[in-house]
């Protein structure tokens, strides 16, 4: 398989789509568990084009770790903070609109980047022997070659659940964070355990009284 | 009285494991595994009715085949749910049990009401009620599970008789001077 | 006939073995319910289920009788039942993620069937060759991860039943599984590492481990709960752990949860939560006999293929003999099922044996004993491992 | 009844250490009664002459020894009172009236002893009939055996069998072989009927009660024999093995019959009422009604029962037939016809009735012959209810020849009819033909049968409400049973008619409304339902001391007073 084949191109369009789809979800969606399960779903579109690269032993770990470790966290958080759900007639505030253009310049930078100092136009031949496919290289570069990212991604990350934990407890106080922006929380938020009528409109915008 | 405080002993490491409890436990359900069982298979096997036992309220007759109810209603009165409900009938005319005078017209005895206490063959002046041992009651309509007179009789049967009381009075009329004047 | 099969387009070699993997799973999980209750009336001295029978079982002499007594048909009832029963939908749920949630629990459940192996027969080159449905090479990875994500329709289930039963038992699930995942993965490492010595080519594949098992010779066909017994504990508590069963079933507690996840479903889709717990115990014993107890292989210290010679089923070189490799096809998953079936039985043995854990019991389990006994376990068979492979 | 004698009246007797004042001559077992002492007897009847046949209520009787030479009592020096010399024989408390000084005592070991053997004589050839015995429960055999005899039977002979069911007449079944012999039924057929039918024949164990040859005991007051027979001897026809007492709920009632208001209990058990029997007023009845009183019950489960509102005789809702009736009452031309026989809450709608819509209202009388004991000549219990609450201004006529001109002259178009049958109360069918009916009662009649509006309403069973009789007493009855379905309360109904006639809302319960009728009516401006004495309240009748009324002399009543 040195080139995608047409039959192999719509898995390969339809996992991409999804996992962008998803992703989109995860910003947009005003329920956290709502951006938690996209967020899901973009980590299995990824472990499926892993799949279609052929490197099952990424696309393994990629479930594993990420579908079936971090999301479960995420969600399991979600659930014990019961997170209540934003202002839904303020949904854009400064701080958001800010933090959302230094993302999107960040994208676009590293989009730059990438078009410019790698090969995008003419695709690298994929051979069965791609790096990462065989797990005794898989884990040899891991622990010498990329061990400084491997090690920065993870404090980020550590950081990244300061944040949250911080967040978390000091929800209600401080607005514009973006746990609030992105909304969320269990359907009985509110003080409307038993009114099932509008359930599902609870649901989606359940909001603080 | 002083309190004694009753230290527990430490578990040992093994103990603290669990693990030969667990395996200790397992021999004891295997054991019950191959060994026998004890359910009763029920419609075909029946459990054996210990004497005294307080099954389906039934009313029952003499052994001359006489209905031995006078419906005196205390069985009515005394039956904590209310299962019970006897609508008093008059015995006329001139017929074997027309000294009884009394009989009832109709005996309701509701058992999806009833509670088995045994009160009412307690209470019974003319030993006619008595719990026996049917134990299964079913039905399809809350109207089956209330027993009417004809049912209680059927199922009642009849018991052995040791006063023959209205028997006695019958005779002893006849034999009286004054009762026929 | 084969070959008809082998030069089918993959879509639809894809889709026959998925369905190969319903029609597979799907009885074995009905018949483990059923089983479940015959095991637990036996183990309490009972007869359990042994009324229901078809008509036409009914005119056989003796056989009819038989099954009625065993309960089989109580399967078909239960069966139809669960799908002819109302289902119920609560007015309070979140209509959506409550009606997923059971195929979100199914899906997981039936897809690691695909990467375990179940038998295997010997090419004409004296190879084996490892049935399954997709030999890939990172087998008990891709079974721990596709597994991992059935929690999530404990989770969906739980949070979408807008219940507090339903609730405590999803938060429950979520935390116990994350806790056992550790210990479970952990227990493992020290069968790989012997497998992968170094020099060879490394491999997570389940048939490398079980061929591992089937080589003479005293290391290599040892089965490796003589070598590792206490990866096998962890593993096997683990597993308990990690299919809720007893005593770790706390996502269900009906003691103290009503039914925990399922509290607020019934019918055809609390049927499949309970079959996806079935496949679940099923893939999981397969994992366990296949690391641990030699798989197909009938006892230790005697290979499979050593099997086949004395019962002659060995190919001639260069003769492609389809009856010969299907007899030791069934063979082998023969042995390899009847290991499952033990394994089935002892985890119904265990759940009407020991009473249900604690809560903060299952946490101590999990992360203060078991997690540091698979590390230590981990280092120590590491530290052999390199001594003795040096 | 002590309290309205002066002090100067009344003597001070001893009972087991007690002293009480009571008139002198009142009877001991009284007398103790006062005092929560409880005497047993069987033959004594406190409204019937003493015989003293029952020896039950024996008690030692002493009084004060006198000095022979100063005829002055002796005193104890022991305990500074007079001593008393106690009989050495028991004395029959029944015939012991009070004097000056006397001493009883009731729990003496001589009063147990004597009454055990009282017991045991009169339980030797009662039969052990309890289970089939009407009056189980009620029994005063029954009580006293338990309260006052040995427990168990030293007779071991064949006990005396006699006739069981013998009818002494339609209404009185006698079962001789309870009858304890106690003559309170000849008493009473004697002294209160004066109906001497009954008398003992034969002797010793062979007595039996029996009606003089030829003779039945079928005068309108033979029942009450039943009621004061202690034992079930004297059994009711009608009421015989229907329903043990201790199942009945008692309510107080007043019954209808006539203008007497005999005081009543209604027995009912579930909705069902099984018997009717009189409640003991001194002022009215004493402790007796007429049989026909008694049958009156049996109207509550009539055939010809009204049970659902109608309008053309198609069955409606009830509302629907409430707003037809206040649109012939609006249409103007009404006429109503009111009632003796309802309530005097129900009188007062009535004319609030009448009031709203200016309509003319007349009572239609019932008058027949008075028997001089409890039925009294007006059988409309409660015409005096009609004039106190201002209904009607004068004594009603047996015909309505007034209504009949007005609907002749075409000036009435509607006639409201408060359950009285129009045909009856001299309209001919030429009148009926020109009106529309609104009918409000409790059974079909020809009038209801032509009625354009039929409302049914509730018998005197099944409701509360006041009658005031011909003493202008007003006294009340309760509910005992619920009414059929489709009924409604009579208040309910006149309340909607009249709001719907206009004249505003009104109460529709009996205590709301007498919050409007104390206010409004004068005589009866300290009264409420609720505080109305058991025996009735005495009104002031000076108002209508002139009118004619048709009563002749009762028991306690008479009119040249």
């Amino acid at each position: 398989m040195t080139q995608l084949q047409p039959m192999a191109e719509f898995p390969f369009y339809f996992f991409a789509f999804l996992t962008v789809l998803a992703a989109a979800g995860v910003v947009v969606n005003r329920n956290a568990v709502n951006a938690a399960l996209c967020l899901l779903l973009s980590f299995m579109g990824m472990a499926a084009l892993f799949v279609l690269l052929e490197a099952y032993f990424l696309a393994v770990l990629q479930v594993l770790v990420y579908a079936g470790a971090v999301a479960v966290l995420f969600l399991f958080v979600i659930m014990l903070f019961d997170v209540k759900g934003g202002d839904p007639r303020k949904p854009y505030q400064k701080v958001a609109a800010v933090s959302g253009l230094l993302a999107l310049a960040l994208l676009i930078t590293g989009v730059l980047s990438l078009a410019k100092h790698s090969q995008l136009t003419a695709a690298a031949p994929v051979t069965t022997t791609v790096v990462g496919s065989d797990l005794k290289d898989y884990g040899y570069l891991l622990f010498t070659k990329y061990l400084l990212p491997v090690e920065m991604t993870g404090f980020l990350l550590l950081i990244a659940m300061l944040g949250v934990a911080m967040l978390g407890r000091k929800q209600g106080k401080e607005t514009g964070a973006s746990i609030q922006e992105a909304g969320g929380g269990r359907p009985e938020t509110g003080g409307r355990r038993l009114e099932t009528g509008d359930r599902r409109d609870s649901l989606s915008e359940s909001r603080v009284p | 009285m002083s309190v004694i405080q009753v230290q527990r002993k430490p578990l040992t490491f093994a103990e603290r494991t669990y693990l030969p409890q667990v395996f200790g436990g397992l021999m004891i359900t295997l054991r019950h595994f191959f060994g026998r069982r004890v359910t009763l298979e029920y419609p075909e096997q029946r459990p054996e009715i210990a004497p005294g036992y307080r099954g389906v309220p039934t009313l029952v007759k003499d052994p001359n085949g006489r209905e031995k109810c006078v419906s005196c209603q205390l069985c009515e009165f005394v039956c904590p749910p209310k299962a019970i409900r006897i609508t008093p009938g008059e015995i006329s005319g001139d017929g074997p049990s027309a000294h009884v005078e009394k009989a009832p017209r109709e005996f309701e005895i509701n058992m999806l009401r009833c509670i088995y206490c045994g009160l009412c063959q307690e209470v019974c002046p003319e030993e006619a009620i008595f719990l026996q041992n049917v134990y299964s009651v079913s039905g399809y309509s809350r109207d089956e599970l209330v027993n009417d007179k004809e049912k209680l009789y059927q199922l009642g049967g009849t018991l052995p008789d040791r006063h023959f009381k209205w028997d006695k009075k019958q005779a002893a009329a006849s034999a009286s001077p004054i009762a026929h004047p | 006939m084969i070959d008809f099969l082998t030069n089918l387009p993959p879509v639809v070699l894809g889709l026959l073995k998925g369905l190969a993997v319903i029609c597979v799973i799907f009885p074995i999980a009905g018949a483990c319910s059923m089983a479940e209750r015959k095991v637990s009336a036996w183990l309490q001295g009972r007869y359990g289920p042994n009324r229901v029978i078809v008509p036409w079982f009914a005119w056989m002499p003796f056989v009819g009788r038989g099954l009625q007594r065993l309960g089989v048909f109580n399967l078909l009832a239960d069966g139809g039942k669960l799908l002819f029963k109302q289902d119920p939908l609560p007015g309070h749920v979140n209509k959506f993620y409550f009606m997923i949630a059971p195929a979100v629990a199914i899906i997981p459940a039936f897809t690691t069937v695909v990467v375990v192996p179940f038998g295997a027969y010997f090419d004409q080159a004296g190879q084996v060759v490892p049935l399954m449905l997709a030999n890939v090479d990172v087998g008990l990875l891709a079974v721990f991860a596709i597994a991992s994500l059935g929690i999530y329709s404990m989770i969906l289930a739980g949070w979408a039943s807008n219940s507090k039963y339903s609730f405590l038992g999803s938060v429950r699930a979520s935390a116990q599984l994350v806790s056992y995942e550790l210990s479970l993965t952990l227990s493992v490492l020290p069968v790989f590492l012997w497998v992968n010595a170094p020099g060879t080519v490394g491999s997570l594949s389940l048939a490398r481990v079980v061929e591992f098992q089937s080589q003479p010779g005293f290391w290599g066909g040892t089965w490796f709960i003589f070598l590792m017994p206490v990866s096998a504990f962890v593993f096997l508590v683990a597993l308990f752990a990690e299919t809720n069963r007893l005593p770790f079933d706390m996502i269900e507690s009906e003691a103290d949860l009503v039914g925990g996840f399922h509290t607020e479903y019934g019918s055809f889709k609390w049927s499949l939560f309970f079959v996806a717990e079935y496949a679940h115990m099923t893939v999981g014993s397969g994992v366990f006999v296949l690391l641990f107890f030699g798989g197909w292989n009938p006892l230790p210290w005697l290979p499979i293929g050593t099997l086949f010679g004395w019962l002659g089923l060995v190919q001639s070189a260069g003769h492609v003999s389809y009856a010969i490799a299907i007899a030791q096809g069934v063979l082998s998953i023969a042995i390899f099922l009847a290991k499952v079936l033990f394994m089935i039985f002892f985890f119904m043995w265990v759940r009407w044996t020991v009473p249900r854990f604690r809560y903060d019991q299952v946490m101590r389990i999990g992360w203060r004993r078991l997690l540091p006994l698979a590390l230590v376990n981990v280092v120590v068979y590491a530290l052999l491992i390199a001594v003795i492979q040096k | 009844m002590s309290s309205a004698l002066k002090p100067a009246d009344l003597i001070t007797v001893t009972i087991d250490g007690r002293e009480i004042a009571v008139p002198k001559g009142t009877n001991m077992i009284e007398a103790a009664q006062v005092l929560g002492i409880e005497i047993p007897h069987f033959c004594y009847h406190s409204k019937l002459s003493v015989v003293g046949n029952c020896r039950m209520c024996l008690v030692e009787m002493g009084l004060p020894a006198l000095d022979p030479a100063t005829k002055q009592p002796v005193m104890d020096p022991a305990t500074g009172k007079p001593k008393i010399n106690w009989v050495a024989k028991p004395t029959i408390a029944c015939f012991t009236n009070a004097s000056p000084g006397l001493h009883i005592r009731t729990g003496t070991p001589l009063v147990r002893e004597c009454r055990e053997g009282v017991m045991e004589f009169l339980l030797v050839n009662h039969p052990l009939d309890c289970p089939i015995c009407d009056q189980a429960g009620e029994c005063k055999l029954q009580e006293q055996a338990t309260g006052y005899g040995r427990g168990y039977s030293r007779y071991i002979e064949q006990k005396n069998v006699k006739p069981k069911r013998t009818l002494l007449g339609p209404r009185v079944m006698l079962d001789d072989e309870r009858c304890i012999l106690c003559s309170r039924c000849i008493r009473f057929s004697k002294e209160i009927a004066r109906d001497d039918v009954l008398g003992f024949i034969d002797r010793g164990s062979h007595s039996t009660l029996a009606c003089y040859p030829g003779r039945k005991l079928e005068n309108n007051y033979s029942v009450n024999t039943v009621d004061i027979c202690p034992v079930g001897a004297l059994t009711s026809t009608d009421f015989r093995f229907k329903m043990r007492v201790w199942f009945l709920k008692t309510t107080p009632s007043i019954c209808p019959e006539s203008s007497v208001g005999v005081n009543t209990e209604v027995w009912s058990r579930e909705g069902v009422v099984y018997r009717i029997t009189p409640r003991r007023n001194d002022e009215v009845n004493d402790t007796w009604m007429a049989d026909s009183g008694r049958l009156l019950y049996k109207q509550v489960t009539a055939d010809h029962r009204l049970r659902e509102p109608s309008v053309d005789g198609t069955t409606v809702a009830g509302a629907e037939a409430l707003a037809q009736a206040g649109a012939l009452l609006k249409a103007g031309g009404v006429a109503i016809v009111g009632s003796g026989r309802s309530s005097v809450e129900e009188q007062f709608l009535t004319r609030k009735l009448a009031d709203a819509i200016a309509a003319p209202a007349w009572l239609v009388s019932r008058v027949g012959q008075g028997d001089g004991l409890l039925i009294s000549a007006d059988r409309n219990p409660n015409v005096r209810g009609a004039l106190v609450t201002g209904l009607i201004k004068t004594v009603p006529e047996a015909e309505l020849t007034e209504l009949a001109a007005q609907i002749a002259a075409g000036k009435i178009k509607t006639v409201v009819s408060i359950g009285e049958d129009l045909t009856a109360a001299g309209l001919g069918e030429a009148q009926l033909n020109r009106i529309a009916i609104v009918y409000l009662g409790t059974h079909a009649n020809a009038t209801s049968a032509g009625a354009k509006v039929v409302l049914p309403t509730l018998t005197v069973f099944e409701k509360a409400g006041t009658f005031i009789n011909q003493q202008f007493r007003l006294q009340r009855f309760a509910p005992a049973v619920p009414g059929p379905q489709g009924a409604a309360d009579d208040l309910v109904i006149l309340a909607g008619l009249v709001e719907a006639a206009g004249g505003g809302a009104l109460a529709s319960d009996i205590d709301g409304l007498w919050t409007t009728l104390a206010s409004e009516i004068k005589p009866l401006a300290t009264v409420t339902y609720q505080n109305l004495p058991a025996t009735g309240l005495l009104l002031d009748a000076s108002d209508f001391s002139d009118l004619p009324f048709p009563e002749d002399e009762t028991l306690h009543f008479n009119p040249k007073q």
